[in-house]
């Protein structure tokens, strides 16, 4: 046990794989003797050989299609995406190939591969730095959609997506990476894909978010706490496969809810969540559902950013509203 | 940059045949065999029959001549029009025609076949070649990935990087361009600015060769060097085959529209079954019964593939849920049982 | 006036853009002397010359950069993309160039131009030419989205998207393009983006849907029409800035509501839809909300597709469970 | 392939000059004030004030040398680097400062500045001057465009769909690739295997040349002709300077990780500034007042640019909402409120 930041967390992961089987390799842009822009990948080069963690020439598509053919053929590329941003020129690979091929095959060809992608504002970086575009691949069939908030998740759901059969994209909250620490077991273990944990029980709301707006939730959790408010929380961790009893359990229960996302809202993940609860647990709500999130516009530069990123205010705010309706 | 040739449109060599002429022979075999698969696809998809049709009529020298100089083990990513490359390479007519009735079953080879489905989309899958053997490589093996491709797909960026990745991690990858002409209704020369296709080899640091796609022996020839220098750890290689497409882009396709029959005429003149045809008369190693021998066979192997995928019943609506993962996760059964639910009979 | 299809109102659009002003260009593959893979373009290239209607080399991405260049530079360039599959190679330029000009040089520089995508599914076709993703593109700041359903709107929305002054992302619903025909008047007109139709007026029960799914839902609606229900059919023509007045308008009307949508259940439009009305009508409601939408499978080829487009069936099963609820 | 060299490293001509001596003198006041540009960023980064910061010390006579072939009415499409080619093309300090500060009002320059804010995305902008250049034609202008991109980008596929669009359509466009060694960690050899960046242009039918980066005088005349070449309407070029990034990557890199010190001090020597420095004080056209007079200004410029970008207030909220179209729509009006609603102060 060590207490760990998410990124020395998914850096023992990517170890703990690398050393486990000999077909997993990393492959990215600057992942190997840099280590990577998050220095997720510190050291692992020099471990476990250049060979294995590869620096590629910089284009995104080539990275991504070329991993996939290094897992149809037989090898267990875990891509790194420097930031979400820079996942768009390979979204056709991802899109049509990554997520296809079993299908297309029926099981003859698989792709068993993991796309990490840092993602996320709130540390004011440069313009196409702060993307929070998941919803765009859970929109899309035969991708595994994963996001941990902490830690330990992010070890044992890296550790997951790795040895998992299918293609999964992982979301890696950048504002989270050295912000949120742990105590993070050495050894290799794997926390199951698709299953949300209820980090705080409560009866009152039920709070869903994910990834990087977790720190956030759980501020505005303590917040309704010291007001008398007993507010559930719900971390997804995965957003495909949802874990959807999880998240209605917690509706029928307290019969109000907040889902928190940092995306952009038109068509963002809480509206699928949204409309799950308006088609499966409508009889449970006692006030309309709130969606608190960032906004359809670009995600603003360092000085104007603030407007943009939900914070734990506009989490209370909402959670009160629906206990005022 | 010189266009490489050893069979010339009359049926003279003009350089020496890699082949003894039995595998010539086999090679044209396998040449009619595609021609009268390719005629029969067009015809079934006019009975409607089968979905829309890319035939590859005119390119069976640049396909089978290639394709024949891999060895059975080695990876063949392909695209729509390929399916004489794919055949030869070990995939099935009938997977091929169940692909074309609109069945995802026709994705699925039996095991062993190195071949990857056709791919729709142009220029992405060249990259999935680049993948497959450098992962042979990986592994200690020493396949090699082939991949298939048109004029118009160098357009794409991820061509590009395909080219760029190959040469930078000397994977064991033999691009095939085969340069008909026409992509859809633009023509070669609209299509890039460069002289020729194989010259691009050189931003990359790759050897390109530029071969008389309609000429049998000169695609085989250049794409067994090609393998070659992949498997001994050299590197990838761009052949352009210079041939031309003599059907339109697709049945759905009017060729009319934009290019004069007159061209169309003078490449009918350049057959690449005609020539071969030639050169084994001339040797005495074909005649006419072996040639109507060789078309029913072949059309005996094509209406049994066909048979086999029209008798078998389409996918069901589980099968449908079940082809996108491993396991089938919670919101797919939820998802089947919403149509069980309102379309019982799917 | 005349009776045009989808497809011929669209290139009577084009042909009135063309004419009126010299800024405007066609840019696309095929699009030239075939006149477009649906013959869009037929015949445009020879009255307006090659210059004006310009055949590419087979390059999405590079088609849609070029064209951003063209309309920053004062032109006014409408692509054709041949099916929404093939736009993936161009997604990052729409999503991080397209899309994002007009903010990050606020407003000194912009891309008034139109991305014309044929899109749906249920004729067959190959793979990748069924798609309907249209949720990303409306999930994408600084685009607006556009799903006409029949020919009068198709033509004076598109004419309405060339004179925008921000980019459109126009999706043609493939399987309409010849099977809807009404008249369209011969002059330019336009139908203004951002507003749905009430397309039946009903108190029963709101079928809210777009594009190709319009022909299944006004089927729906004739057959629960036959059985005494009178379901209001709202189309709503535009995505971005989606019309929420009149879908809301509509369910405080009803108190019941089927959303349709062809493209995957998971983050799609529908979803949108439905957290809208969960926030804002949920007190209005008397049933659960019910989406009617594609599967989160690839969409399956011809012999198998009829199990993933959603038909007139789905659509009355749906509506007559919220009578029921 | 040949690099173009006029001015040596130790400050002597080798060909003719294309410039007089005074304006070989204003072009390295440019240089001069790009430095200390560059500088005052890296040390404006460290104390909290601008966000990440990309300097391109090393890199001045390519940036300025070409930026000064153009006419002012040009088109510039750049990077985040190349903040000197940009400022010489008419781009305020003040634009620039406010850009790094983190203020989208950084990528709106005065009227009349044909310059597109900085592209952060490597490799997709260069599809913006093809079309940039192309609208200008079919506008009757002769006006070109410029486009500024480094050794990285060229792995990309849009650097490849770029160059194929502008030799195709024969745009008015000139490819600049400042080469300068390195993409973040990786070395330019190991980014593609081809011997020169320049030789691509030969992949797409299109004039390639290879100039001594660091080399002011090289840079200008290789620039001016090509862009004389577009202006002329005979298309496109691409030109591979070739230089050398001193500094890191960003402030945020650490340049130890993966290069050696040595190779960064023969660069040193090779410093593009120097060399003009030597060669005006030879011929008695610079000196060391001239020297801190430039300085001087340069520094005064600055901190005038920095007051001005530090004196604005942060975009308010409405004013988020207000950058995304031209007319706010309904939905913005709606979220604009909530924000309001639940944080009254933004
Ligand atoms: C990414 C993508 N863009 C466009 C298409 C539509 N399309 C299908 S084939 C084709 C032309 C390809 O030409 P070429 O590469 O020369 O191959 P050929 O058809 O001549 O064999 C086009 C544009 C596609 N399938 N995929
Ligand atoms: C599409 C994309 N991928 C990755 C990045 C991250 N990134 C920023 S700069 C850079 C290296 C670019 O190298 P080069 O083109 O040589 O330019 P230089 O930084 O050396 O000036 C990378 C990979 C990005 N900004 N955009
Ligand atoms: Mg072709
Ligand atoms: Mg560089």
């Amino acid at each position: 046990m060590a207490e760990l930041n998410v990124a020395q967390a998914l850096n023992a992961a990517l170890d703990t794989a690398l050393a486990a089987d000999p077909k997993v390799m990393l492959l990215g842009e600057d992942v190997g003797r840099a280590g990577g822009v998050f220095r997720v990948t510190d050291g692992l080069a020099a471990k476990h050989g250049e060979a294995r963690v590869v620096d590629t020439p910089v284009a995104e598509s080539g990275i991504v299609g070329t991993a996939f053919g290094l897992a149809i053929g037989g090898m267990r590329p875990v891509v790194e995406i420097q930031f979400l941003g820079f996942a768009y020129p390979a979204f056709d690979q991802i899109v049509s190939h990554v997520s296809r091929i079993r299908n297309r095959s029926r099981h003859r060809f698989t792709a068993p591969l993991v796309v990490r992608v840092p993602y996320g504002g709130g540390i004011g970086a440069a313009e196409h730095h702060s993307e929070s575009t998941e919803a765009i691949f859970a929109h899309t069939p035969g991708l595994k959609v994963v996001v941990p908030s902490r830690p330990y998740d992010a070890k044992g759901l890296l550790l997951a997506a790795i040895t998992d059969p299918d293609p999964v994209v992982f979301f890696e909250p950048i504002r989270s990476y050295r912000a949120v620490r742990e105590e993070v077991p050495d050894d290799a273990y794997e926390v199951p894909i698709g299953e949300a944990a209820v980090e705080v029980d409560g009866s009152d709301v039920t709070i869903v978010a994910y990834g990087a707006a977790m720190r956030d939730a759980r501020a505005a959790v303590a917040a309704l706490s010291d007001d008398g408010v007993a507010a559930e929380l719900v971390d997804l961790r995965t957003l495909v496969p949802l874990d959807a009893a999880t998240v209605l359990g917690s509706v029928h229960k307290t019969g109000r809810v907040v889902i928190v996302q940092e995306g952009h809202r038109t068509a963002g993940f809480a509206a699928e969540v949204a409309a799950l609860i308006a088609e499966r647990a409508l009889y449970s709500l006692a006030a309309p559902v709130e969606r608190v999130t960032g906004w359809d516009t670009v995600v603003p530069l360092r000085r104007a950013e603030h407007h943009y990123i939900p914070d734990a205010a506009r989490i209370v705010a909402a959670a009160r509203r629906t206990l005022e309706a | 940059m010189e266009l490489q040739r050893i069979l010339d449109p009359d049926g003279q060599l003009v350089a020496e045949s890699p082949l003894d002429v039995e595998d010539v022979a086999r090679l044209y075999g396998y040449m009619v065999a595609a021609r009268t698969y390719d005629r029969k696809c067009t015809a079934l998809q006019r009975q409607g029959r089968l979905a829309t049709y890319a035939s590859f009529e005119g390119q069976e020298a640049a396909q089978v001549g290639t394709a024949a100089a891999l060895r059975p083990d080695d990876w063949m990513v392909a695209s729509y029009r390929d399916a004489a490359a794919m055949w030869v390479h070990g995939y099935p007519w009938v997977n091929l025609v169940l692909g074309r009735t609109g069945d995802e079953r026709g994705g699925s080879p039996p095991d062993g076949v190195t071949v990857l489905p056709p791919s729709i989309t142009v220029g992405a899958h060249m990259l999935h070649a680049v993948g497959l053997g450098w992962a042979a490589a990986l592994q200690g093996e020493d396949r090699i990935a082939a991949t298939y491709f048109g004029d118009g797909a160098t357009s794409e960026g991820d061509f590009h990087e395909a080219m760029n990745f190959a040469a930078v991690f000397r994977t064991p990858t033999v691009f095939v361009c085969q340069n008909n002409g026409w992509a859809i209704s633009l023509p070669r020369d609209r299509q890039t600015a460069s002289a020729t296709i194989a010259q691009k080899a050189d931003a990359y640091g790759m050897p390109g060769v530029l071969v008389d796609g309609n000429d049998l022996l000169a695609c085989f020839a250049a794409a067994t060097e090609a393998a070659a220098r992949a498997r001994a750890g050299d590197g990838p290689t761009l052949l352009e085959a210079l041939t031309y497409r003599l059907g339109p882009h697709t049945t759905a396709d009017d060729p009319g529209r934009y290019r004069d029959d007159a061209e169309v005429a003078e490449w009918r003149r350049r057959d690449p079954l005609a020539r071969v045809r030639r050169y084994l008369e001339a040797l005495g190693a074909w005649d006419d019964d072996r040639q109507a021998a060789a078309e029913e066979q072949a059309s005996a192997d094509l209406e049994a593939a066909v048979a086999a995928a029209e008798a078998l019943p389409p996918l069901d609506a589980g099968e449908m849920f079940a082809g996108m993962f491993a396991e089938p996760p919670p919101h797919l059964a939820d998802q089947a049982a919403l149509l069980a639910r309102d379309r019982p009979g799917d």
